[in-house]
């Protein structure tokens, strides 16, 4: 590719806390479709990084296989990336993450590579609650084959074949919020008023942060009768709650009248704030939050926001009681145990 | 006929039923055997199930140091109804059998060439102890008592066994203890002078070697290689080798205060989630290994394949064991070589490493963190169940303070930073055909790239072009001629005499092969032998082969799996490499394979060979 | 630097973006040259993305009837900005370069032995249109126009062409003969007798050829070939071959009044499930397909070994990609030989058929079926993105109204009622190592078997016994061998004169090694050619090459893989077979092919060789 | 193996509807431990079959690997049988049948087979609806690879290692209703009673008809710490209601009460009759039945019975629209288009 961008394209934004612009979070150009609602999640996860003054070089970015999985090729070229393979995903994160924990792990998917191929690895990383900020770009088709609707396509929605789509949708934030993740999202591509708190959020809990962005596919699944469309996201989809999230170490300006808001601590101190319409909903609450997610479906319409959050849970190097040093840190005299432990070790076989 | 009369070299084939406890009682005989010093070989031959199905327990004892199986069983103790007739009638003439006399053997049990030595082993439990459930138990050890009275074994060899393996459970001592003697009293009393089989103590044959299955040595050999992260899927016969290493981690691998565990085994969903997890963690810096087996190969194709093209270094572990398909889980088969060298599609090679003995094992293994990371390279360790699962005499396990994990061509913080020209992940720099690798957060501005399974160019950049492909596909032929002068090297086993002939052998095979080679070396027949250890193939495989006139490659697979990569790999001519095989799922046995060989290279012809193993199981 | 000169012998490029709509025009106008009588070879060459990347579309006319890639470009049609230069550095000398002249060629276009083409496109196409999306698709239109101007072609063809393909959307008609029109008449006006490529119309040379993908191919072939079942996933460059099934069974396999589908298509989560769904409906009686590409082959890897040791007759069809791992997706090779010919740990080998042209596709999946079901294994049809993807000149499809399927051994319900011995599924009545097949529900008392992954006995009993698992694996090496009568024939192409030189090819590859070949022997260099059509190979195979002082085995991809199924599969040596290839994911040029060839025969030095291919993408 | 049974054991029971006496239901010998879960599961699936005048060679029985996996060798002697590899059966099931909608599959799966290696699998089953009875035989651990604990395994349950296991648990039914299953059950293998008529009730639906059951393995995981032990289930499980099933032509011979019973009539006409302790609680009501099994979850008890049922759902074949012929049944003359047909695909290809 012969394209170059300009290097210093929002002259008007400040370094942040420490120290980066947000072209420091940027990546190579994007080469998916002009209008693909996966690269204004790419911006908007650009700007979530950037709002939380993270290193980049301290994130990793992983993917599986798909339109939607070449997206870490399209933001933070200061991190590394791993383009694996479809659908496999979270066992590569899951080992990267036991092998430093230190650093924030970033893992995109699609709808086929997570709900379909990657189904197993999907449910059991969850299940483990391993520390990371999982987004699937949904768009209820396989992008880059062509459009073939995916296990998160609703039934009956109309794509750019005019087949409609025969099977029943899954709903990967239900499951997810079944199988215990810690931090359960859901969003919109083109909504960036949400999205970008929403992934800041999830970027500051500890254990599975699982968001779900409907992403349309503007080449194969944006008709008017695709419920992953624009049009169609745009006029069913209702918000939990609107909510501000409130780093650690940043001022809360204003004060929430209680009832109506909700606060909820995150492990590293940040907040959320949740100003809800119904105060007797808890975000905290399992049955709660699957609940409402059915009783939307059931009215036609699509819940977006944070959907739950438990953030006191667990991650899995918690869970099984590994060190607190990173594991690749490890040195050889640490690691090995030496001839004389050998000779002990010979001697109980002899 | 004659009773089979032998000292210190004779097979005795234990038969029960699985889940009885038998393991244990016959472990100890075969400990007690070693502690005798004498070069013993025990053979677990078990079901795929948990309970009530008959399972083997074959041990030989070899005064010459044979370690294969021979073949043929001297004596069975015949515990199983369900196989008794059977395993009657598969005994050598001259043979004996041992079996529980409180019932009388029916009538079609009328073989004269062999000699019966009832126990009532029933009775003798019964009157002597009332708790049922150890009743079952102790039964097992009665009949150990027994064989050592009729094999002239000192008592006090089995009896401290006893106190050693009951030490933490020390009220099962006395019970122990004493169903010992009952079986040994009993059978001075009825059976002496019965049993030409003898042992005899001998302080100048095993040296310094211990016991011990591979598997536990595998394990062993990750945590001296400093494996930090595990990711696993139970399979038979595997799951010991992580077992061991949960195990091993614990006593070596706990913080200081008996706190956290410096390492991470995750028990995964699956086998692709198991290298998944360790391509996540070799990737990001950590040593990683996981073990598996025939299905778990076929599973992990995929992901192989990504970890050659993106140059991952991880460590895989393959327990082989009889395929195609679930085959038979609980027999030995080296059945995998083509699956695992060649593992997934397109253009791939893999390098293995074939251990023999559980020392091997361990060294291997450790090694094969550095040759991955030297290499940037999938390593696959191809054990067997014969060797991981049973315990194998072997030399004792051996490290090098000295030596230095060998974490090949990583740039840390400050090589980074004080690069000048532009770093490039898979730039062959060396002419070696490897890059310099880089871990995540490592440094802020310097040395992140894109890992990927799409053709990428010397910086790791997406490319469709055709010549950047074939530069990277050619470069990497260049690391496969780099691993050749790393890998461990081939054994060569010289005859006293000049030979014509060759035999090329590993892994679990090398002990009847070498028996087979001696055993025709007296018969006046010269063969030299080359132990193969690793693929790619150095010169020195080829140096050998063309140094003789004919050379057989015996394996333990129907298809000749190894002679077909020294084929295609050395550029030989079929006729130079005549093969062997036996693969019926046993260990291959010596004296069916000098029969075999015997023929073979007395009627001239090298066509492909089956030994044909007899006996049970 | 004199104009390229010729006259039905031609190689036109496309440089266009993907996405832009410059498909169907290209397309058009290779069909157009079709209907001119011309043998006409296509090749779209396109990026793994949906959308704005680089895309060529390579069309050779070739009067000799050659259909591989030729090899250098004589014109290029330069549409693409981001390659423009590239495409016109890539031009031969007395190349044509046609461009959009609406904006001035910048100064660094100053090659002198060109002849650059200017066509006003941008400004031709917004004077005559207004909707801007229909411009851009337009523009394609001119071109295509111009070039028939330039080419010599009738504008009645293409106006004929243009009427064909939108037959169903009339009103898009005018404007795309207005757009032809346009271009026809700028060059006309501006370009008068400057192009000295020209095309004639013929009659005498296509016959009664078509102009198909192997793909639509393939899938006319499972309709056919009585398919019923398809698991499937989406992976490039298969894909198309369900969706051209889907398209078929609407047509052909509705129920009267346009109901219900006798066919279930069904959409799989993944590539293990989708052969999961072919081995279960095939076990079940009726004929089920997959199709997949190279990492579909690796997650299969386990399933086929099921399929191999229960005997399943599957279908599955490889249309190979560039590997290793994701490699080049939308790039052509022969790559995946040995990861089919020997998929799955164990001993394990499968049947593979080596289609050419879509007649073949056409054929062989049909006949993959009775195959497969007469030696109840699965069998799998190696074609690749070349063959897959791109139109391809084929004689026409046939089928003999009289044949029958051939459904094997499979017992029915008055069959089994009639059974007087006990039968057993696995057993060798025959002696062909083919036993008798039941299907679930037959009859209420007789032939229900288990089927199983794991060892058997002929009655498909559970069993470790060493015996019954060897005579199992050998009955399947007597089956390997019954396959070999029943699998097609290679074809041989001897030379005029005889020759001691022998060629082997196969796919897509005989195109450009035929070609070759007639050009060599032009030179006096005679060769004979074998075009293998089937693994396991047969004794026609083996006679070729030992009828031959020297062979080359031409194929794509770097480690020789049908040269390692050869070398092991007919014990040949290795000096026997000298390994040709080319494999960096465009389809094997003729030209580059010659030149290798030449040079090889020269120094009669038979070591590996690599076709090093020029060319963009 | 030498094992010779009786051939006529139950002399007490007579023939049913189709003829057919207890023992034509009966399979080979179990070579499972004694006291095992899985043998008495079988034994509940060979007196549904019977008990429902079942042809024993209508029936196909398929299944994974592991102890439970082996069942179909113990029971049905008569019907053909697929012991496939490991957590793929679903998939198997899906393929036979498509290939022949007319037969019962019954797929016998473990906790291991189905929650690890077969999630991918299982989920997707479900959500195509697939016509069979997906029997999971759950005892939280790998039985046949000597006791690791499985995905279904309780946070904090102590098997026979002593370890405690540390993941939270799936729970398959809760994941079966969510993605459409119609009809979910689960039961214990300790209680005939309950289960002998779940089956039944299961076979009758048409569509996928999921049912785990709790079966201790008493070699690994039947320790009074294990919540998979025949002691904890018999003192935490609570039924959602006492039901009986009414096959089809079967007369009704009690009269229920109105409000306290819900009867559901399947497809086939047959009718379950729910006595139910709140008649509040619609058994069709899937959010209902997920908030049932979560809120007896925080309780510490395992709800069993019969959880969810939608006896309009429709299967595979019926989503797909295939024929109602059994396609391994059409013939070369229906199914090649011939010659002629081939001549116009040549014609339109010039
Ligand atoms: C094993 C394997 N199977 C199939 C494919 C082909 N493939 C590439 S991307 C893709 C689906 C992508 O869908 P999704 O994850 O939804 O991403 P999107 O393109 O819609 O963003 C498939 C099936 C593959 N690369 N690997
Ligand atoms: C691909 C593959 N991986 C692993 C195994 C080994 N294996 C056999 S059974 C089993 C687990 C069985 O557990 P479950 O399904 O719960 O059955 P159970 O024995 O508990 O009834 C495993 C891991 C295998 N056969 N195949
Ligand atoms: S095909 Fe769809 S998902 Fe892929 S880049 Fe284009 S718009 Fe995005
Ligand atoms: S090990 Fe457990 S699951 Fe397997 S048969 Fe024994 S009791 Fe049953
Ligand atoms: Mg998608
Ligand atoms: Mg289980």
């Amino acid at each position: 590719m012969t394209f170059f961008r300009p290097s210093f394209r929002h002259p008007q934004l400040p370094a942040n806390q420490a120290g980066y612009y947000l072209r420091d979070y940027e990546g190579g150009i994007s080469t998916l479709c002009a209008g693909c609602g996966h690269d204004s999640i790419n911006g908007a996860i650009i700007q979530a990084c950037y709002e939380l003054s993270l290193e980049p070089h301290r994130i990793v970015k992983l993917s599986g296989i798909g339109c939607s999985s070449k997206s870490p090729a399209y933001l933070l070229s200061a991190a590394h990336g791993f383009n694996s393979v479809h659908g496999r995903m979270p066992s590569i994160v899951t080992g990267a993450n036991m092998a430093n924990r230190e650093l924030l792990y970033l893992g995109i998917s699609g709808d086929g590579d997570t709900a379909s191929i990657g189904m197993g690895q999907f449910v059991h990383a969850v299940r483990r609650n391993l520390n990371m900020v999982y987004i699937v770009m949904n768009n209820g088709c396989y992008g880059l084959t062509k459009g073939q609707y995916s296990a998160t396509a609703d039934k009956g929605s109309v794509g750019k074949k005019g087949e409609p789509n025969l099977l029943e949708s899954i709903d990967l934030c239900e499951i997810a919020i079944q199988l215990g993740a810690g931090f359960v999202g859901r969003s919109f591509s083109g909504d960036k008023q949400q999205l970008v708190p929403l992934l800041k959020a999830a970027m500051s809990h500890i254990g599975m942060a699982f968001i779900d962005v409907i992403s349309p596919c503007v080449t194969f699944n944006n008709t008017p009768t695709s419920t992953k469309s624009y049009h169609w996201v745009r006029e069913h989809s209702e918000a939990t709650s609107t909510f501000d999230f409130v780093p650690f170490r940043q001022e809360i300006t204003t004060d929430y009248e209680n009832g109506s808001t909700e606060a909820v601590t995150l492990h590293d101190h940040s907040v959320i704030y949740l100003h809800k319409k119904d105060p007797e909903v808890a975000v905290t609450d399992r049955r709660q939050a699957v609940d409402a997610l059915e009783e939307h479906k059931e009215e036609g319409l699509i819940l977006t926001g944070v959907l739950y959050v438990d953030p006191e849970s667990e991650d899995t190097h918690t869970i099984l009681n590994t060190s607190e040093r990173p594991l690749n840190s490890l040195e050889q005299a640490e690691l090995c145990p030496g001839s004389a432990a050998l000779k002990e070790i010979n001697e109980e076989l002899r | 006929m004659k009773p089979i009369q032998s000292c210190n070299d004779l097979v005795i084939r234990f038969a029960n039923v699985n889940g009885s406890g038998s393991a244990s009682a016959n472990n100890l005989f075969a400990r007690a055997v070693f502690r005798l010093g004498l070069p013993v070989s025990p053979k677990n031959i078990f079901p795929s199930n948990i309970q009530g199905l008959p399972t083997w327990y074959e041990v030989r004892i070899s005064e010459q140091g044979y370690l294969g199986r021979r073949g043929g069983v001297d004596m069975v103790v015949a515990m199983n109804g369900q196989t008794m007739h059977r395993d009657y009638a598969e005994l050598q003439p001259g043979g004996y059998f041992v079996y529980d006399s409180s019932r009388q053997l029916p009538e079609e049990y009328e073989r004269q060439d062999l000699v019966l030595i009832g126990l009532p082993l029933t009775n003798l439990c019964n009157e002597a102890f009332d708790n049922p459930r150890m009743r079952g138990l102790l039964k097992n050890i009665i009949y150990v008592g027994g064989l050592a009275y009729l094999l002239d074994m000192e008592l006090e060899v089995l009896t401290a066994a006893v106190e050693l393996q009951y030490r933490k459970k020390s009220q099962l001592i006395p019970p122990n203890l004493k169903a010992l003697e009952l079986g040994y009293d009993h059978a001075r009393r009825h059976h002496q002078g019965r049993c030409l089989l003898t042992t005899r103590r001998r302080d100048d044959l095993i040296g310094d070697q211990i016991l011990m299955d591979g598997n536990a040595a595998t394990a062993l050999g990750a945590i001296y290689g400093g494996a930090t992260v595990v990711g696993w899927y139970p399979i038979t016969p595997s799951t010991s080798v992580i077992e061991h290493f949960g195990r091993y981690a614990e006593r070596f691998r706990r913080e200081e205060g008996g706190g956290r565990l410096m390492a991470a085994i995750v028990q995964a969903e699956d086998e692709l989630a198991a290298l998944g997890i360790v391509i996540g963690a070799a990737w990001n810096g950590a040593r990683a290994f996981t073990a598996t087996s025939g299905p778990g190969i076929s599973l992990m194709s995929e992901f192989l394949g990504l970890a050659y093209f993106a140059e991952i270094p991880v460590v895989l572990v393959n327990v082989q064991r009889a395929g195609p398909s679930t085959g038979m889980p609980t027999r030995t088969q080296q059945g995998d070589i083509l699956a695992c060298g060649y593992a997934s599609h397109g253009d791939t090679k893999h390098l293995l490493l074939f251990p023999s003995t559980p020392a091997e094992c361990f060294t291997m293994t450790a090694r094969a963190f550095d040759l991955a990371e030297r290499l940037q390279a999938p390593v696959i360790v191809m054990s067997d169940l014969d060797l991981g699962m049973n315990d194998q005499l072997s030399p004792p396990l051996n490290w090098d303070d000295d030596g230095r994990y060998d974490r090949g061509k990583v740039l840390d913080h400050d090589q980074l930073e004080a690069l000048e020209e532009q770093w490039g992940r898979y730039r062959d720099v060396d002419g070696d055909g490897v890059g310099y690798r880089t871990f995540p957060g490592t440094h802020p501005s310097k040395g992140a790239y894109f890992t990927r399974g799409t053709s990428h160019d010397e910086y790791s950049k997406y490319s469709e072009e055709s010549d950047t492909y074939l530069q990277n596909m050619e470069r990497l032929v260049q690391k496969w001629e780099t691993a050749k002068g790393l890998l461990p090297l081939p054994e060569e086993r010289p005859a006293e005499e000049k030979a014509a002939i060759g035999l090329v052998c590993y892994g679990t095979t090398i002990f009847s092969a070498q028996e087979a080679v001696e055993t025709l070396a007296r018969e006046g027949l010269a063969i030299d032998v080359l132990v193969i250890k690793a693929f790619p193939f150095q010169q020195a495989v080829v140096d050998f082969i063309q140094g003789h006139e004919e050379v057989l490659v015996v394996e333990q697979n129907r298809d000749s799996q190894l002679r077909t990569l020294l084929l295609v790999e050395c550029g030989l001519a079929p006729e130079q490499l005549t093969p062997v095989t036996s693969y019926d799922g046993l260990p291959i046995a010596a004296r069916a394979l000098v029969e075999q060989l015997r023929t073979l290279l007395a009627s001239g012809q090298s066509t492909t060979t089956t030994v044909t193993q007899g006996g049970a199981a």
